[in-house]
């Protein structure tokens, strides 16, 4: 009974983006799924439900053969019924067990908020620390796969305004295996936001990689203009933008949280006090986004004096997400947008 | 409405039948050639459920449809060329390019929209037939569904009410055998879907879904019963789907074989049959059937393309109504 | 066991019938007078349901519980001074007076939990079950909850996966003909709610839920039969709770003369005569079960109330186990 | 088609909280009950559903005797469904119907949020214009109740977070019915988080009193030092720091948003560019509250120029809401909170 809220996480380690060739490099996919076996493999407590997990493989490929190799009692095909599933893994974890739930996209955790935000979540306090809920949901998430505005949201804020919850934005292969590792060790019930154009890329993962703790955010850049923060798949499009910028003069600190909850507070207003400067990207729409959290606490931050420009955000419009590919890319931030903003953010103040 | 007899009936029935087959078809080649973008879930082989159940309603009832719902929203009486625009992202879409394959809806024939969620669509039918009910109309609310939206809380809240309220709604589950791979054997532990009516106190029938004769009787009863006030009916129909579920689908969960033995139930070919062995149509009406609808899905896959692409400066504006 | 000829067994079950019901009248009376906060569920008039289906389980199996939980807690085994002090918001108490009436539960004894949220413990129950078989141990988890809770999604979905499943759920409906306001008779449209069990291919049965050993026998049934791996059963205890629903019911939505026609069903009053007409207890014995009650009651409300309060110090901390 | 985020509301009219003697004054639930009755009474196509709704009078008695006046048809008790409900009303707005959903406790749009985000939310945008979805959800909001963590949170964030939703929050009888009849006019669906602790508050509303438009402020207090803004529950915890402040010297402006979304940003950032300092108040947790959207807006408004201090958020703690009334005290802002947390920004900036 201890991790409050906000938790300023270890000082964080400098992370390189960029793959370092001698390492091994796999599908983010392929880590999640190299976590879901390790453990199974280390824990009879793990198993895994969800729906077409098993010999189908899941709808994004994640849990591939793992049925053929756990077996389906611990990689669980489930009806559709993501209030069940969600309930009965409350359940299970309640009686000693470690389920791994898998909603098939993020979006139908509206289905299953219930257990989630009422359940699940509360449980541990409520009972007075008589009990836990060690859960570990995995719920793809965003946009880009023209899917429309049911199967593409990015609804982080609501999970990290529940207390009782923690919140995992693996953005990277290695932080995907990594992060899930240590959501399954952890005695509270954790939701990983995967997210969907990440499955299918590649990066170094090296062949013993273990848990990235919860708490602790990644510099993937440093830099002495502005520090950019984000999650998701915006990490990757922040890092290109930066190497624009670089090239153009600009340099700047790109982080990345990891997790939301808790939030290694810390690095980031520390980025942003030696920068002056703070640029939050998000995908979601802008309207009380996790990105506002963030700039809630830079503005109430030791690095409030430091601010040489307005704190700015760049986020997802506030729309749901549209099916026409091009409306889809004019929804969310792109290189472009990230490049535009920095440049004005630092050029104009 | 006589599916068998009435030859004016059968010609269209038929005529839709191919023409939700031949969309489909131009779908699923305009999606392999890279021309079409997000992910489609064809009907292909089930389309005797929603021309069979949309021939059993009046103008002015509702429906409300599925992911899988081109069939319906054809055989409600869409435009070809307005629903192949919108899943090209085209501006002349039903949805502007907004919506796509799993949120189109032709709302001026009562399609209250295809549906992204399963069972999503289950109590706003409920609620659809509510509204007429209360406004003393005559109107009935038809809801498809697949069998695994059965499963689903949704469902059960939907059809409860329906239930205790006497609503006018037919709930008629496509029974495709699957839900995405989840066979009905494994999420069900009844013989019959149907089964699941008597608990909510109303009555539950399986009908051939590859029988679109049957499926128009049998729709035609439980919207009759409806409109005269007696309340819902859960209509299963048992049916098979073709293609896989969606884009993803690599087929692991089901045989070959079991697909060939569906495949020879086609409800095309079956009802063409029936249709020349009663002697209401004669070969060369079926094939004019089949020529119609292949005629116009290339129309509109031709009007659609030439139509201009679906706007992004507008986005913002569009989030609210007023 | 038989709650009607083995003395010690009745002992026992009368002992906590009555344990219940002079427990919820210190609680009544407590709340009456300013001293509890919140608002009470109360089950007085329903004693033989949680008292007959606890009967019918052993160690180690679970239960899950609802907002009217007082008596599924006492009769699976808590202990009355710290579920008192919870109720008074004292540091003693179950959940350190977070959680409250609402959210009582002693882990010890297998309880998972009161529940808030109607219905939230049903998939809660399955997935205990589900942990159960897994690990491949002999333990069955029962499940409470109201003829409301059985139009929430959550208990269609819970029973479904129980039933699929095969787990060795039973679950239990303490069916006191309303939910709040909502007589069953609005709320279904069939005669026993247990006709819900047969759409999810389990065995559904209804018991008098004023006859405490007609539940025992009944949940003992289902539970033999959970554990020999035969799958859940839904059994519908059909009783009455004399209170209002909380604080906030005015009883608008029932007559006196309902009320008092259910009195005289009273569950401890019948149970008693069974046993004393069966010669099992002597009126002696039953008087003293009556007064051991009493006492114990008082007991836990003079320890509770000398207890200290529940301190706001580590609020921030307990949110999170580590 | 036009309603956009942010929307700058009309210029907020300056509203003083203290009742006007020679007013008629109601409570807040009487209001709420005149406004469903005046809505019923000029539009037949508006009807009432919900739990406990009829004989009852609603769990909270805010229906009272609407049932006896208006019928079972049209106020129509349902049996404990709330996403079939939620499902319903929807599927009567599609059809022409005006209808207002009562969720016993805001904490049960949890069961409902499929039919609420993904459903009543979405449907005007993805289908293109063709239909939209005039839908009210009326959900009781907060704690000081003891009806702990599951029937006391304040979750406007996630509405407020869902493009497509409006989302309304009464602090007063007056704004109670007026929102709420503006509701009944919107044409998209809009959420009233009506709080339980004002229920029984009396306040003016004049007999004849209509319509408060959506999307204008009010200022319920002007002062020098600083701006309070303050949603719910904590307008009157605010208005009453306010007085003791004043006593003390510090003069501070009152903001009530009324309507979260659309929000009337105007007023606020020109309150806080004009004192200098900005203390956001609310119930929920701080972790991505709403007041961490608006603490984000100042961060990046024309007021970041004139900011004297920190923007500072005084929030309920992050945890769930717990049962002993000492307990739940402490985990919610009270009106000492306010004065000192204001104190201290005033003095020390
Ligand atoms: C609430 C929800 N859960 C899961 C999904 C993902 N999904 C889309 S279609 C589908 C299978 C639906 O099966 P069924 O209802 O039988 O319809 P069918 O696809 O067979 O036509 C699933 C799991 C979804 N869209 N919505
Ligand atoms: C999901 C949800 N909806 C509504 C409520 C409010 N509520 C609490 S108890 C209750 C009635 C429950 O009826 P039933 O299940 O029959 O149990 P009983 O109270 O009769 O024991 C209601 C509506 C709730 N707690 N949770
Ligand atoms: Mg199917
Ligand atoms: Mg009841």
């Amino acid at each position: 009974m201890t991790t409050t809220l906000p938790t300023a996480g270890p000082a964080a380690a400098t992370q390189p983006l960029p793959a370092d060739p001698a390492e091994r490099s796999i599908t983010y996919a392929e880590a999640v799924r190299e976590a879901l076996a390790e453990a199974m493999q280390a824990d009879s407590r793990v198993f895994l439900l969800g729906e077409d997990i098993g010999v189908y493989g899941g709808a994004f490929g994640v849990t591939g053969d793992l049925v053929h190799r756990f077996g389906e009692d611990r990689v669980r095909d489930t009806p559709i019924s993501e209030l069940g599933i969600v309930g009965a893994a409350v359940g299970a974890a309640l009686a000693g067990m470690r389920p791994i739930v898998e909603i098939q996209f993020s979006d139908f955790t509206a289905q299953a908020m219930d257990q989630i935000a009422n359940q699940a979540a509360k449980i541990h306090f409520m009972l007075g620390g008589a009990a836990s809920v060690p859960l570990v949901l995995r719920a793809p998430s965003g946009s880009g796969t023209g899917a429309a505005a049911q199967h593409s949201q990015s609804l982080e804020t609501w999970f990290a305004h529940i207390p009782g919850l923690k919140v995992v934005m693996p953005a990277t292969a290695a932080d995907a295996k990594g992060l899930l590792l240590a959501a399954v060790d952890d005695p509270n019930p954790v939701i990983v936001l995967e997210h969907k154009l990440l499955y299918k890329q590649s990066g170094p993962v090296p062949a013993g990689a273990g848990r990235v703790p919860l708490g602790q955010a990644a510099v993937r850049r440093q830099g002495q203009d502005l520090a950019i923060v984000a999650t998701g798949v915006m990490v990757s499009r922040a890092m290109e933008a930066a190497q624009q910028l670089a090239e153009d003069g600009i340099t700047s600190t790109v982080i990345d949280p990891r997790t939301l909850v808790p939030l290694d507070e810390a690095t980031i207003i520390s980025a942003v006090a030696a920068t002056g400067r703070a640029l939050l990207v998000q995908e979601a729409p802008q309207n009380c986004g996790y990105m506002a959290e963030i700039a809630a606490r830079i503005a109430d931050s030791e690095a409030f004096g430091c601010l040489r420009a307005p704190v700015r955000r760049l986020s997802g419009l506030d729309v749901p997400v549209p099916y026409a590919p091009q409306l889809e890319r004019a929804a969310v931030p792109q290189v472009p947008d990230i490049v535009a903003e920095a440049t004005r953010l630092v050029r104009s103040w | 409405m006589d599916l068998i007899k009435d030859a004016e009936a059968a010609r269209s029935a038929l005529t839709t039948m191919w023409t939700i087959r031949r969309f489909e078809e131009a779908v699923d080649d305009l999606f392999a050639r890279g021309m079409m973008h997000g992910t489609m879930h064809l009907s292909i082989g089930q389309e005797a459920v929603p021309v069979g159940a949309c021939a059993a309603l009046s103008e002015g009832d509702y429906i409300t449809s599925t992911h899988r719902g081109h069939g319906h929203c054809i055989a409600r009486g869409a435009r070809l060329d307005r629903m192949m625009a919108e899943l090209l992202a085209k501006e002349t879409g039903y949805c502007r390019g907004r919506g796509g394959s799993m949120h189109i809806a032709d709302v001026a024939t009562g399609n209250l929209g295809a549906n992204g969620i399963v069972a999503g669509g289950v109590p706003i039918a409920a609620g659809a037939a509510l509204a007429g009910k209360l406004r003393g109309e005559q109107r009935v609310a038809l809801s498809f569904f697949g069998d695994g939206a059965v499963n689903e809380g949704a469902w059960h809240e939907g059809v409860n009410l329906a239930a205790v309220w006497d609503l006018p709604v037919v709930f008629i589950c496509e029974n495709n055998n699957y839900g995405m791979s989840m066979s009905v054997q494994r999420a069900f532990r009844v013989e019959h879907l149907a089964e699941r009516a008597a608990g909510y106190g109303i009555p539950g029938v399986t009908v051939d879904g590859n029988d679109v004769p049957a499926v128009q009787e049998t729709v035609h009863a439980a919207v009759e019963r409806a409109r005269a006030g007696g309340g819902p009916t859960f209509v299963e129909a048992v049916t098979y789907r073709w293609k896989g579920h969606s884009k993803s689908d690599k087929n692991l969960y089901r045989t070959r074989e079991e697909i060939e033995r569906w495949r020879e139930q086609d409800p095309i070919a079956r009802y063409t049959a029936t249709l020349l062995e009663a002697g209401t149509l004669s070969a060369t009406e079926t094939e004019q059937c089949q020529a119609d609808a292949r005629e116009a899905v290339r129309e509109a896959v031709r009007t659609a393309n030439a139509a201009p692409d679906a706007a992004a400066a507008e986005l913002t504006s569009a989030v609210y109504a007023d």
